[in-house]
C-alpha cells in the first residue's frame, strides 16, 4: 500500500475530484485533443497562446484520477509561460515519470508537480499522467489530435 | 476454501480446492499477496495437464507433422489431427474436417470474412452484428464493407445487456446475407440465444456465424443444435496454450470456400502455372501449424472432460450468484450487465473512483481484473460508460477469491472517500 | 562423439557433446535404437532452455498481454514485447517496430501478399520468383495473380542449384515491382546472393522479399546490410516453439501498408462507422498473440547467441563437409544440389530405391530424413527428380549421426540390391 | 528389420523393379491418373471393358517400390474379373491394408496380394499400396482423375 499511497497523495485525489481550469474558454487560440485509447481517456487542452505565452489555458474531459489531476496541475503550472520554457518543463516531467534513477534536485523546479513522481512504479500508468502534457505539446504546435499508445 | 455440497443423491464430484492443485499459478503471490485471478475472459490460466504434456513432447515426441515418414513424426502427426476429434466431439460437429486450427478466434473470423465474405458477399449485400459485439467480430467485417461495400447493420441490446430478439427480427431481410454474433458478452456475461438468432437468420437465407470466445469455456455448446454455419474460439481462454484457436464450418461451405493463405501442406499440387488446393480441412492451414498449442488444447479439453463439464457449470453459477450479490452491497457500485441469462463476468462501475485507478489500487492487494473497453468500444457506448472494470471467474475461482475481491474494493473506497 | 579442435589462438568454444546435453529428445529412441535426427529443415528440435521458460511462464507469470493493468500481465507484456528486440538486434533491424508475430513464415508472406501486393501492385505489374521456392513463396503470389492480375516470372537456378543472376537481370524491368526469393533453399543447401539480386531489384524499383526460414538457422542474417524490403522466418525451425514465425519490414512500408486482419489490439478507436488502426507493429498483430511462443523464440535466440553463431557456423560447416564426403562415397547415390555456396541440407536419390522406400527403411534404424517434394515441386520439375531424400542439419548434428545415416542406407542397399 | 523384411519382401521387391503389364495400349476403354501429392507418386491405369468385364488392363507411372509393385500385382490378378468382383476385392484389400485387427482367413481369396498386409504396420505405407486401386475404380467409375491424401 505505500506506493499507492505515493501514487494517491492527497493533493492528486484533491485536483482529481475538483479539476482547476475545467472549462471550455471562448476566446482559445489553440486545441488539441488527446486520447488514450488503452483506457478511453480523452482530453481536450484549450490554450490562449499571445507572442510566444500562454496567456490562458483550460482543458475538458474524462479520465482516471491520474490523468484529470496531471492535467489540472499542468494548467496551474504552466500558466503565463513560454513555450520555450513550456517545452523544457515537459522534458523534465516526462523525465521524472520515466527515469528510475532521477536525482531529485533535477526536478526541484517541477515544484508541486512532484507529487506526480510516484507513477513511475507504475510503467502503465505513466500514459496517465503525460497525457495531457502530450496534448498540451500537440496544441502548441498546432496538431488537432494525438493518441497514446 | 471450499467444495460444493449438494443433495446426497445428485452424483456432484467437482472439488475446487482439488481443481486449485491443478494449476501451479495459485501457488504465486502478486505483489506480496496470493494472486486472485479474475480475467479468465481475457485469457484463462492453464493446468498441470496441458502445461505437461507441452513440455512432454517438446522434450521426447517433437517433429513437424505431415510428411514426415519417420515413426515420431508420424506420432504427433496422429496426435495432432486427433485433436480434431476431441473438438468436434466437443461441440457436436459432424465431421473432424470440419474443424479448422488458426492462431485465434480472431483469426477465425478473418478467415470467414475473407474467404466466405469476399466470395459470396456482394455490394449491398447486408451483414447484421449485435450492439456487444467485441472488436473481434466487428473491424473484419468493416474491412470487408471497405473492400466490396457491404452494409452492416447493429441488432440492438437492451439496457440489461439482452438482446432484443424482436429488433433483431425487423433488420432481417432478404438483402441479409451474413449474421455475426456473440454466443456470450465478453463485457456482460449475456448469453445470446443464439439458436433462435439462427432460425430466424436462416430463414431469410443469411448464414450464421456465433464468435464463441466466452461462452465456450462456460456453456455447453452444441453446434448442430445451434444450426450455425461457422463458430468460433480461442484456445487460450480454454484453459488451453496461446497461439491456438479454432473455427468450426459446416462441410458444405468449406468445400465451396477458397483457401485464405496459400503455402505448403494446404496444396494438392504446385506448378508455377497454377496450383490445386487440399481437401477440407487442411485447404485452411497454410505452413507448419502449431503443432504442439493444437495437441495442448485437446488435453485442455480433455482435462475439463474429466472434471465433468455439467458440474463445472454448476459451480460457476454459485460463484457467480455468490460474486453478484456481495459486489450489489457494495455502495457506489454500478453493475453493467444484468442479464437474465448470464455467465461468469461480472463489469462494474464505482462512483468515486476510475476503473483505472480501482485496477492498479487492487491489484496492489494481489487482485488482477481488468479495466477500460474491453475490446467492445461500441458497447461502451451503448451502456454510457468510458470503461469499466471486469472481474471474470474460471472454474477455480472460490468464494474466498470474491471476499478478496470486495475488501480489496473496500480500500479503493478508503483511498478516494 | 566429438568437439571440435582449431588452432589454438582461435577462441572456439562450440562443444557439440554439450549442445546435446540442453537437447532432451536426443535421450529418446526411434524404433529401438537412438533417434538420429536429420529433419531440421523441417523443423528443429528445442533445448532446455525455450522449453524450461515455457514451462514457467505457464506456471507462475501467465496473463493476457497488453491492456492489462494488473502486474503479471504488466511483466509478461514487457516480456512479449522485448522480443522485437532480440530479434531486431538478431537481424539487425533499425527499428523494433519493424518486427511483426506472425503464426509462421507462410503466413509473413501472405500478409505482405495481401497488406502490401493487393494494394499498391495493379494488374500487369511483375513479381520475380525463383526455381528454388518453397510453396510458402510461390502459392501466396499465384493467389494475389488470381485477383489481381499481375505476372510472375521465375528466375532459373542452374543444375547445380545456383541462381543464375545474369539470367535473373535479364527479367527485371520497369514493370518488376516485386522481386521474392529465398536466401537458402530448403531442398538444396543453396545460399542466394540476396543482397546482389535486392541491388539490382531496387535499382529499377522493385521491393524485395527474402524468404529467410533456412538461412536463418545457419547463416548470419543482417537485413540492413542485405538491403531488403521484408524478410521472414518461422520460429519453429530455429529452436523455438511452433506456431509464431516473424515478419520483417522496413518501418516505411509498414506505416503504408492497410493492416492484413481486424480485431482487438490492432485498432486505436473502434466505432461501428470507423475503426482507427494502432500503430505499428501492432497495426499487424490482430487478438491475442501466441504470447508464450513469441517469449519461447526469443528465448531460443539468447541461446544461440550464448553458444556463439560463428562458432555454430564453423561448426555446422565441417558436418555438411563430412557428410557430402561420406554420402558421395555411396554407390549409386546422386545429390541434388552442389552449389558452391551451401549449408546444413543434403538431398539425395539412389538409383535402387525410391526416396519413399528409403525413408521408411532408415527410420527402422532411428534415423529420421525427409523424401518427397519438400513442398517445392517446381524445383523438383527443374531438377528432374519426381521426390528426393532429405537430410538436414542442425547444431546437434555430429559425425557419428552421419555415420548412422550411412550405414542404415547401406540397409537400404542390402535389401534392394 | 523384421517388419521391414515383412513389408519388403522378394516378391514386391521383383514386382517393384519389374513391374507387369506396364505398358500404354492403344486400345484402353477407360483410363485415369492417380496422385499421391504426399510423395509425388503417379500411375495412370488402363482398361479394356467389355460388358461389364475387365478384358485388358496396364499401367504406366513412378512411384516406390511398394505402390508400383502393388500395381504391378494388381494387374495381374483383375484380368478378366468383372467389375462386381473387382469391387469386393478391392474393398477387401483396403480392409487388409488398413485392419490391423483382420482375421487371416477372411483375406484368403486375395491369394498372392497378401504379401502386401505388411504395410499395415507403416501407417503413412497404406496409400502407397492403395493407390493404384484407388485409380483402378475411378478408372471404372469412368473418373478421369483421383488423388489420395
Ligand atoms: C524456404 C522455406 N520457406 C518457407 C517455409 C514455410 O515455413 P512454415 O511452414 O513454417 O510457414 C519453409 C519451411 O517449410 C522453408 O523451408
Ligand atoms: C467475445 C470475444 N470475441 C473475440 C475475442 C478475441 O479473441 P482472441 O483475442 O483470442 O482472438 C474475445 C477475447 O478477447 C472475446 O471475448
Amino acid at each position: 500500500m505505500d506506493s499507492l499511497r505515493e501514487l494517491y497523495q492527497e493533493v492528486i485525489l484533491d485536483h482529481g475530484k475538483n479539476p482547476r481550469n475545467f472549462t471550455t474558454p471562448d476566446n482559445a487560440t489553440n486545441k488539441a485533443l488527446g486520447n488514450n485509447p488503452l483506457c478511453g481517456d480523452q482530453l481536450t487542452v484549450y490554450l490562449k497562446v499571445d507572442s510566444g505565452f500562454v496567456e490562458d489555458v483550460s482543458f475538458i474531459g474524462h479520465g482516471c484520477a491520474i490523468s484529470i489531476a496531471s492535467a489540472s496541475m499542468m494548467t496551474e503550472f504552466i500558466k503565463g509561460k513560454s513555450e520555450d520554457e513550456i517545452k523544457q518543463i515537459f522534458n523534465k516531467f516526462h523525465e521524472m515519470c520515466t527515469d528510475e534513477g532521477i536525482d531529485k534536485g533535477s526536478i526541484e523546479e517541477l515544484e508541486k508537480l512532484q507529487v506526480l513522481s510516484g507513477v513511475r512504479e507504475y510503467p502503465t500508468r505513466v500514459k496517465c499522467a503525460t497525457l495531457p502534457w502530450h496534448t498540451l505539446l500537440a496544441a502548441l504546435a498546432g496538431e488537432k489530435e494525438v493518441t497514446t499508445e | 476454501m471450499m467444495s460444493l455440497r449438494t443433495d446426497k443423491d445428485e452424483k456432484y464430484t467437482f472439488n475446487v480446492d482439488n481443481v486449485r492443485k491443478d494449476f501451479p499459478i495459485f501457488k504465486e503471490s502478486m505483489n506480496g499477496q496470493p494472486l486472485v485471478f479474475l480475467d479468465t475472459a481475457a485469457s484463462a490460466q492453464k493446468p498441470n495437464q496441458v502445461i505437461d504434456s507441452i513440455t512432454e513432447i517438446y522434450k521426447t515426441e517433437y517433429a513437424n507433422v505431415h510428411r514426415g515418414l519417420y515413426k515420431i513424426s508420424e506420432t504427433l502427426t496422429a496426435k495432432y489431427e486427433g485433436v480434431r476429434e476431441i473438438i468436434s466431439d466437443y461441440i457436436n460437429a459432424e465431421h473432424t474436417s470440419e474443424i479448422i486450427f488458426t492462431r485465434n478466434a480472431t483469426e477465425s473470423i478473418n478467415l470467414v470474412a475473407r474467404s466466405f465474405g469476399k466470395s459470396f458477399l456482394k455490394e449491398n449485400d447486408e451483414i447484421i452484428l449485435s450492439e456487444l459485439e467485441h472488436h473481434a467480430n466487428i473491424v473484419p467485417w468493416q474491412m470487408l464493407r471497405e473492400e466490396i461495400g457491404v452494409i452492416i447493420k447493429i441488432a440492438p441490446i437492451n439496457d440489461e445487456g439482452e438482446f432484443i430478439i424482436d429488433e433483431f427480427e425487423k433488420l432481417l431481410c432478404n438483402r441479409t446475407k451474413l449474421v455475426a454474433i456473440s454466443h456470450m458478452s465478453n463485457v456482460l456475461g449475456s448469453i445470446l440465444p443464439v439458436k433462435e438468432i439462427t432460425r430466424l437468420s436462416q430463414a431469410v437465407g443469411a448464414k450464421v456465424l456465433i464468435d464463441g470466445c466466452q461462452a465456450i469455456t462456460h456453456l455447453p455448446v452444441d453446434v448442430q443444435k445451434i444450426g450455425c454455419d461457422f463458430y468460433v474460439f480461442s484456445g487460450h481462454k480454454l484453459y488451453g496454450p496461446s497461439g491456438v484457436g479454432v473455427l468450426y464450418a459446416r462441410e458444405e461451405l468449406l468445400e465451396m470456400m477458397p483457401p485464405f493463405m496459400g503455402g505448403g501442406d494446404m496444396i494438392s499440387a504446385v506448378t508455377f502455372e497454377e496450383s490445386t488446393w487440399a481437401k477440407i480441412p487442411h485447404k485452411f492451414e497454410a505452413g507448419t501449424p502449431a503443432i504442439v498449442q493444437v495437441i495442448g488444447l485437446g488435453v485442455a479439453i480433455e482435462y475439463l472432460k474429466s472434471l465433468g463439464l455439467e458440474d463445472i457449470r454448476k459451480y460457476e453459477k454459485t460463484i457467480l450468484d455468490y460474486a453478484t450479490q456481495k459486489l450489489l452491497d457494495i455502495e457506489g457500485l454500478r453493475l453493467i450487465g444484468t442479464a437474465e441469462d448470464k455467465a461468469s463476468v461480472l463489469s462494474f462501475t464505482l462512483d468515486f473512483a476510475h476503473p483505472h485507478d480501482v485496477a492498479t489500487i487492487i491489484d496492489g492487494a494481489g487482485v488482477a481484473v481488468r479495466a477500460g473497453h474491453h475490446c467492445a468500444q461500441p458497447l461502451m457506448n451503448r451502456m454510457n460508460v468510458a470503461a469499466t472494470v471486469r472481474a471474470s471467474l474460471g472454474l477455480y475461482n472460490t468464494e474466498e477469491d470474491i471476499d478478496r475481491l470486495v475488501s480489496s474494493l473496500h480500500n479503493v473506497s478508503e483511498i478516494f472517500n
